[in-house]
């Protein structure tokens, strides 16, 4: 290639390289927040926009690759820069940039000394994710991989002095950790012992018998830990409350992805020969995690933790979709895979946008009221109208409600499990329509948590004093959420452009796309395989209801009038409508909790009759950490003990082992 | 077929629904009262209370926001733009390809999400019990409507409604089995949907057991009056859903004057027997505790699925 | 073995007393006589490397003797003496395994050891082969002696005889080692007992007893 | 000339520092001294670079790219320890636990340490090696002690006599090296020469050699500090000052796995087996379980290191035991990180110690707080030695462990999990320490933290970007030891 003209790559490194300047910046000028907050954050923004142009850019370009001088002697950095890279690319610019503009304003009123720090941290928590996805070798991988989770680590313990956010920081680099050891592993055996650990020798390596799997399975298991996949989602519902809104956006909607990007990377790419079989795992995982996530949701009263708790269900959302593209791989059928790694891939989009978005507005509420707790918000629309409209969005969007984004990839997804009669083997062909099933219930789910969020958050009345007013949130503030706002309506409303981008994707990939009739049906409709099988144009949606909206209201004007009185709602006779009567978050959940009671671990307290002072109060424990996690602990603790008896003090007793071991090692050599 | 006569028809079948939906109601009511003996308000009643509910003033609570406000017509409008999806007189409409199977439940979640949020706006004890049970039983009935949509888009290999009703309207008549679990379960998810007994009493304000009319406790006058609408515009829609999918036949093509007329005499007496067998089903079934709503639509869901595996079992 | 020269017949002979030695080192209950042993002990590794050096006419092998003489026979026991007198620790050394299983044990590393040397001591071109053995079980019966003892001074005892055993093999097995290195391990040991010293009159004021097991208090929990 | 200054120069120290010790100016004197060494090793280290390896005054002293690197290593070390010491050891004195005779002990006996270490490292005559480790053992003990507390006592104690009798079954093994080696080489002098031995490896006693092998890796293995001949360690890194603490895990522990790794060398060319590697790799292997268990049941801050000290040291060995180009590559790089990082981390340590006044880890909390330089140093620091990048330690690690994947696989999973167990523990104990609120009292000094950051830099340096010479550097050493 000509070295003149400057290449997707070398930008995208140069652009990463300078958001790690400009988190340094802001470190040396810790003494001037307002330049921080004024200069740094919105310059990184800027990046993160460039970042996005290049990773679009590099959709459509042929791969692009360079080798740093850094690294190890045998093993410099190799970077590489593909369709599958771009488009996550695109993904980390697009989402980062509304999220840096968001935090301008947000970390107004931080400290000095964290302030700095934090900017660091912040930068280079997202140049390492940049890095992750153009990383082409085992090591320089694993170097930022761990380096995302470690800044990111120091972001959720911004706020130390809180018990719970220590034990959520460690939680939270103690799994990451493990998955990466998992990954390690994993590439370790890819390599299967000749070569070095570029991805190139990765691909190229020949492994036979049950390697592959085990590959996979290494794989599966260290990205599900990072993506916050059943049962090693623990982690997240943790984290994500304890860092600053900013960051849980930035965890939520892009470091998860950053492991799905992993997982399609080495499983489609590096491991390559997929087989039927790993997507069922995938996809069963999937359906899991997915329903979990959204039950647990439902019960959560913490809006951030409640949050949390839905990006593990969508995470499962994107995990079915990339199960069955690697069944129909697995079984030979390209096109549908391609169809359900479309599906995944636009919902790991939509997901990024409208969990920033969400997480952006848990963020304004939290700042502006300084409440966490659904139980103690309400009424909020009439204080914070354009936080509450753009939240709104995002709910409708999160809630997989036409016409917004997160309907379109659901629905693809649907589409690609329709697909089914295409599969040979009767199990999986039925096995596939009942995660269907499972996705239509956790979607329908959704929307009743996010009802619940809505309604208690910002409808109804208030239930708690507040000391003043609730501040609308600034302009830098706004700006970010409506940025994410209109990318819902973009990607909700105008879907074929992005799909055929990641047909593109899909081409680079597994060398297999949409059938060209379904590129072909236009602009306006989304059309996956053929316009008798589906289509769906949700442009027209919104304008006839958009249409019939105005011209209901019109004619109602016009026929009739349109006068109004004010008065208090009717109280059925029972005179004092205090807040008390709504229902509570808790409240909103409970027919799930009834419904659903297996799946829960409920302690509750209920009051006696005789209670002078009565109190409710119920716990929902995740039931994992009493099945997977507790056990391991008691296993180590145990361990421990008993090597701990090794070593009781006394002289004689040691003396003993080295004479013992002396005989030992002279009785083997004979 | 010329587009414009497309248009025209698009135009008439959706100007046709939404007009006769209140008396689709007025024709169950009527029904149910004679086969509980009573004389019965007439079938035209539903028309006189819209248009009273027109006339009077709007009285809307202090704390109501601007959401509030706006649910009627949007819910308006989801229900319009859902009966102009269906085929109900002619196949392959020009808005037919806008939306499929799925995109029609996700209209109808949709509309439900918002009409829940206005119940919860005012803040009052009984909207948000109306709410939270009218989620319960949305997200019950959901899977179930979208497994009874798949049994039947997994025969014709297609999700949009036209292809399907085409495919199972012109094909010489086999037994599937599969679709009579569909349509059981359909059955069970219309009427649970639509706020019918066993679920919910619609002639009932009765606190405890009320379930849409709790949410819609706040709205007076023309909002009451679009909500009502939406709502027998939403059975309607159901109702033809269920006779696009269950016996679709004497449908026309867009574009067919003939055949326009017969699918009018046609459609005319499907809906008298839907109804009547609707009004036959309230008055010998009784409403139930709202917590053995999931086991109704579990079984619901149940059914649908089993339809779906057995088609994947006997039928291919 | 009929036909050996005197010279080796001497040394298998001292090597024999050193073993002996060794085994009454290892019963013995009370420390003066401890030491007093030490010191034949030590007193035997000079008339053993002296043997050596006459018959091999390796003249450094003299100097090692005579340092061994100086340090291990004269130096070392008037030191031993002087600090059980100073921190007057007489009495008898209680042990932790009772004197008939230690010598058991004893006789089984006794054993082992010869088997061990046997296949190195027929390649050995020394006049000495058989002794390799007989120093390995000298070794091993200190080993065996620290570990019983209870008293930081019969420790310390049992440490230098273990340092005997190894200076036989280094004079009997191998002629010696080079003087330079010889140097430096004669330098290690004077230090070592210093230090042995310094440490007794510490532990001695910290405890006011030499019994070790004051020193168990650093253990995992 | 160089080679007479990296070792004159501590001697000449020690002797001073015995007499002027307590002045006033004796830490400057001491870290003066440490410089000159540092300097002096430079230039020896540079003349090896450029004219190969030398041997010196009738081939007592043989200096290759192997130990020169270590003497580099050593004499860095402990001239940052030295300047880290003159604070510590201050503020010790100010808070009475120390007297001035003490000092001067701890001075002239810092200087007398370095000498030895470097002479063992330095010599040619494996007889001589073993003098040196029996000396730096005999200088250290009292340092350990240097408190007079019934701890310190007890731990010194059984330093010494484990240490001691380790020692004891190396000069055993030595001997009967040399019983072998004289068969070949004759009596005299050559005969213990690394050099000659190096030459005629082939033609040693197999049996006498594997006999020896053992004596010699159970005695400087216990000095190494492999289980299950550690017990010594964490009592002595626990109880004594901690720049001693800093040198006994960063150089000495490497000295001693120095001395292994040449007595492997032979050892493996007369037997022509795997067995000693094989031996290593077991120990290895053990040391870094047994460790990451215990590792959990740690109350005393400086006792955790220790044990994590013991697992890296398992690590190296296992390293060298597996043997082979990248391997060995993996060990050296791993033990270079490793003293830089645990040295380090000792230092804050020290500090944070003195800071809250004690060493229980239950007590010590939010650093961050109290001084931010103290806890980020010692929360950098955890988290590099835990392995995680970009630190250097990752870079060794990962080295090491693709190497055991396809020399070793049956092993991985059990280094891996080690890994896994060492990180939660050290992990979940640092962060507390670190975080939180804070309990801590203001230093009498102000603590000396470059040496913490300037160690921190060069390990994560070595993470990102290993600088060609020194990688070439470790190549021929890897050469030299296979």
């Amino acid at each position: 290639m000509d070295s003149s003209i400057l290449e997707p790559i070398e930008a995208a490194v140069t652009l990463s390289v300078i958001w790690i300047g400009l988190g340094v910046i802001g470190l040396a000028f810790m003494r001037a927040p307002r330049l921080i907050t004024r200069a740094v954050f919105p310059a990184g923004a800027l990046v993160s926009l460039a970042l996005a142009a290049t990773g679009l850019w590099a959709i459509g370009a042929p791969p692009s690759a360079a080798i740093l001088p850094a690294g190890l002697p045998d093993l410099p950095f190799h970077v590489r820069l593909d369709a599958l890279s771009g488009f996550f690319l695109l993904l980390l610019g697009g989402v980062s940039f509304g999220i840096s503009l968001f935090a301008a304003g947000y970390f107004r009123d931080t400290g000095a000394t964290a302030l700095g720090l934090l900017s660091l941290q912040y930068h280079v928590f997202l140049a390492s994710m940049a890095f992750v996805l153009i990383a082409d070798d085992a090591y320089l991988f694993m170097v930022t991989w761990e380096s995302m989770a470690l800044s990111s680590y120091f972001l959720v313990t911004t706020e130390h002095h809180e018990e719970q956010n220590r034990k959520a920081g460690f939680i939270y680099l103690l799994v990451a950790h493990i998955g990466a050891i998992g990954i390690l592993l994993c590439f370790g055996v890819l390599h299967g012992g000749h070569g070095d650990y570029t991805f190139d020798a990765l691909r190229r390596a020949e492994l036979s018998g049950f390697w592959p799997t085990i590959a996979f399975l290494l794989a599966f298991f260290g990205f599900g830990a990072k993506a916050g996949m059943l049962p090693l989602h623990v982690w997240l519902p943790e984290a994500h409350p304890a860092a600053p809104s900013p960051v849980s956006a930035l965890m939520s909607g892009v470091m998860l992805k950053t492991a799905i990007y992993g997982m399609i990377r080495v499983i489609y790419d590096l491991i390559g020969g997929i087989r039927w079989e790993w997507g069922l795992t995938v996809l069963l995982f999937g359906a899991a995690t997915s329903l979990f996530g959204v039950l647990f949701a439902l019960m959560q009263h913490d809006l951030k933790r409640l949050l949390a708790y839905h990006s593990v269900e969508n995470i499962g959302i994107i995990l079915i979709g990339i199960g069955l593209s690697m069944v129909f791989i697995g079984s030979g059928h390209p096109v549908a895979g391609a169809l359900g790694l479309i599906a995944g891939l636009y919902h790991t989009l939509n997901h990024a946008v409208f969990k920033g978005l969400l997480f952006l507005g848990a963020g304004a509420i939290l700042k502006s009221t300084g409440l966490r707790n659904l139980n103690e918000m309400g009424g909020l629309i009439r204080y914070l109208p354009h936080t509450a409209l753009y939240f709104l969005i995002g709910a409708l969007a999160i809630s997989a409600l036409p016409p917004l984004n997160g309907f379109v990839s659901e629905w693809l997804t649907f589409q690609a499990s329709l697909q089914a009669p295409l599969l040979e083997s009767s199990v999986v062909r039925s096995l596939v329509p009942i995660v269907a099933a499972v996705l239509a219930l956790s979607g329908a789910l959704t929307g009743m948590c996010f009802v619940k969020v809505y309604g208690v958050a910002f409808l109804g009345q208030h239930r708690h004093e507040l000391a003043e007013k609730p501040r609308e949130a600034s302009r830098w503030e706004r700006a970010g959420m409506l940025w994410l706002a209109l990318a819902c309506f973009a990607l909700g409303l105008l879907p074929v452009f992005m799909i055929g981008q990641l047909n593109n994707v899909s081409q680079a990939l597994i060398k297999a796309g949409l059938p060209d009739e379904a590129m072909a049906s236009g602009w306006l409709w989304l059309v996956p395989t053929s316009s008798a099988q589906a289509s769906y144009s949700p442009l027209v949606f919104l304008l006839v209801i958009a249409a019939v909206f105005g011209l209901t209201f019109l004619v109602v004007r016009h026929v009739y009038h349109g006068r109004l009185r004010r008065s208090d709602p009717w109280d059925c006779g029972f005179p004092a409508q205090t807040s008390r009567m709504e229902d509570t978050a808790d409240g909103f959940g409970q027919p799930i909790r009834q419904i659903f009671a297996p799946v829960f671990l409920i302690h509750r307290e209920i009051p006696r009759a005789d209670d002078p002072r009565p109190v409710f109060r119920q716990e929902i424990e995740d039931r994992h950490w009493n099945w997977l996690y507790s056990p391991i602990a008691r296993l180590a603790e145990f361990l421990s003990g008993h090597f701990g008896k090794l070593q009781q003090g006394r002289i004689s007793v040691y003396l003993l082992y080295s004479f013992l071991t002396l005989i030992a090692l002279l009785i083997f050599l004979q | 077929m010329s587009i414009t006569s497309g248009i025209v028809f698009q135009v008439l079948q959706s100007v046709l629904v939404v007009l006769i939906a209140p008396l689709m109601l007025g024709w169950v009511n009527q029904c149910r009262a004679w086969l509980q003996n009573r004389s019965g308000a007439g079938i035209w009643q539903p028309y006189q209370v819209l248009n009273k509910l027109f006339h009077k003033d709007a009285v809307l609570a202090h704390n109501a926001s601007s959401l509030f406000r706006a649910t009627p017509y949007i819910l308006f409008g989801c229900m319009w733009l859902a009966v102009g999806i269906v085929p109900v007189l002619a196949t392959s409409l020009p808005f037919a390809p806008a939306a499929d199977v799925i995109a029609l439940v996700g209209l109808f979640a949709l509309a439900r999400v918002f009409v829940s949020l206005a119940g919860m706006d005012i803040g009052t004890s009984f909207g948000t019990l109306g709410a939270r049970r009218e989620m319960m039983i949305g997200f019950l009935a959901e899977p179930a409507m979208l497994m009874t949509l798949f049994t039947a888009s997994l025969i014709s290999h297609s999700t949009s409604l036209v292809t399907i009703v085409e495919t199972l309207a012109h094909r010489e008549l086999v037994i599937y089995p599969s679709m009579a679990f569909a349509a059981v379960a359909f059955l069970m998810v219309l009427l649970a949907e639509n706020a019918r007994i066993p679920i919910d009493n619609p002639a009932t304000h009765l606190e405890l057991t009320m379930i849409h009319e709790a949410m819609i406790l706040e709205y007076s006058a023309r909002h009451l009056a679009l909500v009502e609408w939406a709502a027998s515009l939403k059975l309607t829609a159901y109702i033809t859903i269920g006779i696009a999918m269950f016996l679709p036949w004497g449908i026309a093509q867009a574009g067919d004057w003939a055949g326009l007329l017969i699918a009018l005499a046609v459609l005319a007496v499907k809906l008298a027997l839907a109804g009547a067998g609707l009004a036959l089903l309230e008055t010998i079934s009784a409403k139930m505790r709202i917590f053995r709503a999931p086991e109704f639509l579990g079984t619901a869901f149940m059914l649908a699925t089993l339809g779906m595996l057995i088609h994947f079992l006997l039928e291919i | 073995m009929p036909s050996l020269p005197l010279s080796s017949q001497l040394i298998n002979l001292f090597a024999a007393l050193l073993l002996l030695l060794a085994f009454a080192m290892l019963t013995q209950r009370r420390i003066l006589s401890l030491i007093n042993l030490f010191a034949l002990q030590g007193f035997v590794l000079v008339l053993s490397t002296g043997v050596v050096a006459y018959s091999t006419h390796q003249t450094h092998l003299y100097y090692s003797a005579l340092l061994t003489l100086i340090l291990k026979v004269l130096l070392l026991p008037w030191i031993l003496h002087r600090l059980i007198r100073a921190l007057n620790v007489r009495w008898d050394v209680e042990t932790l395994i009772d004197i008939p299983a230690t010598m058991l044990i004893g006789i089984v590393l006794v054993i082992f050891a010869f088997n061990l040397a046997t296949p190195i001591s027929q390649i050995a071109g020394t006049i000495t082969r058989s002794t390799l053995g007989i120093a390995t079980a000298s070794i091993l019966l200190a080993f065996l002696m620290m570990i019983t003892r209870r008293k930081a001074v019969s420790q310390v005892i049992g440490f230098l005889a273990m340092e005997n055993g190894l200076f036989f093999a280094a004079t009997s097995a191998t002629y010696g080692m080079p003087m330079v290195v010889e140097l430096g391990i004669a330098l290690d040991v004077l230090i070592g007992t210093f230090i042995f010293g310094v440490f007794f009159f510490h532990i001695r004021e910290t405890f006011e007893s030499l019994d070790i097991h004051h020193l168990e208090k650093l253990k995992e929990r | 000339m160089e080679l007479l200054l990296v070792l004159g120069v501590p001697f000449a120290g020690g002797i001073v520092l015995a007499f002027w010790g307590h002045r006033r100016f004796a830490p400057e004197l001491n870290s003066g001294m440490s410089l000159l060494t540092l300097l002096a090793a430079v230039g020896l280290t540079a003349r090896i670079i450029a004219d190969g390896p030398i041997l010196v005054w009738n081939e007592t002293f043989f200096v290759d790219s192997f130990n020169v690197f270590l003497v580099a290593l050593t004499a860095f070390v402990a001239f940052t320890t030295s300047l880290f010491s003159r604070p510590y050891m201050r503020i010790e004195l100010n808070h009475g636990r120390l007297s001035p005779n003490r000092l001067r002990l701890y001075h002239s006996m810092y200087q007398m340490f370095s000498f030895t270490m470097l002479l063992a490292l330095l010599t040619n005559n494996v007889g001589i090696l073993w003098v040196a480790m029996e000396a730096a053992t005999l200088t250290t003990v009292l340092l350990v002690s240097l408190y007079r507390t019934p701890a310190s006592l007890e731990a010194a104690w059984k330093y010494f006599i484990l240490c001691g009798v380790g020692i004891a079954q190396a000069l055993f093994g030595t001997i009967l090296l040399y019983f072998a080696a004289e068969k070949v080489l004759g009596s005299g002098g050559t005969a213990l020469l690394w050099t000659h031995l190096n030459e005629v490896k082939g033609e040693l006693e197999p049996t006498v050699l594997g006999l020896a092998f053992v004596f010699l890796l159970v005695g400087y293995g216990t000095k190494v500090g492999l289980a299950p001949l550690h017990n010594w360690l964490p009592d002595a890194h626990a109880e004594g000052p901690t720049p001693i603490s800093a040198v006994l895990s960063g150089l000495l522990l490497n000295v001693a796995l120095y001395a292994v790794v040449r007595a492997k060398v032979l050892a493996e060319g007369a037997l022509g087996t795997h067995f000693a590697g094989n031996l290593m790799m077991g120990f290895g292997l053990l040391s870094v379980v047994v460790a990451a268990f215990l590792l959990s049941r740690q109350k005393d801050i400086k006792r955790l290191f220790a044990y994590s000290s013991i697992e890296h040291m398992g690590l190296m060995t296992f390293a060298f035991g597996m043997g082979g180009a990248l391997a060995t590559f993996a060990g050296l790089l791993h033990m270079t990180v490793h003293s830089l990082t645990k040295s380090a981390i000792f230092f804050a340590v020290g500090h944070a110690a003195q800071k809250s006044g004690t060493q229980v880890m239950a007590d010590i909390r939010g650093l961050i707080d109290s001084n931010p330089t103290i806890g980020w140093g010692l929360m950098i620091g955890s988290l590099a030695i835990l392995g995680t990048p970009p630190f250097g330690v990752f870079a060794s690690e990962f080295l090491l462990l693709t190497a055991a994947m396809h020399q070793q696989p049956w092993a991985t999973p059990f280094l891996l999990a080690a890994l896994g167990v060492a990180f939660a523990a050290i992990f979940g104990k640092v962060q507390p320490m670190v975080f939180g609120t804070a309990t801590a009292k203001r230093l009498p000094h102000p603590p000396a933290l470059i040496p913490v950051f300037v160690h921190l830099a060069i390990v994560l340096l070595l993470g990102l970007y290993i600088p060609p010479y020194l990688a070439e550097w470790y190549r021929q050493a890897a050469a030299l030891i296979g």
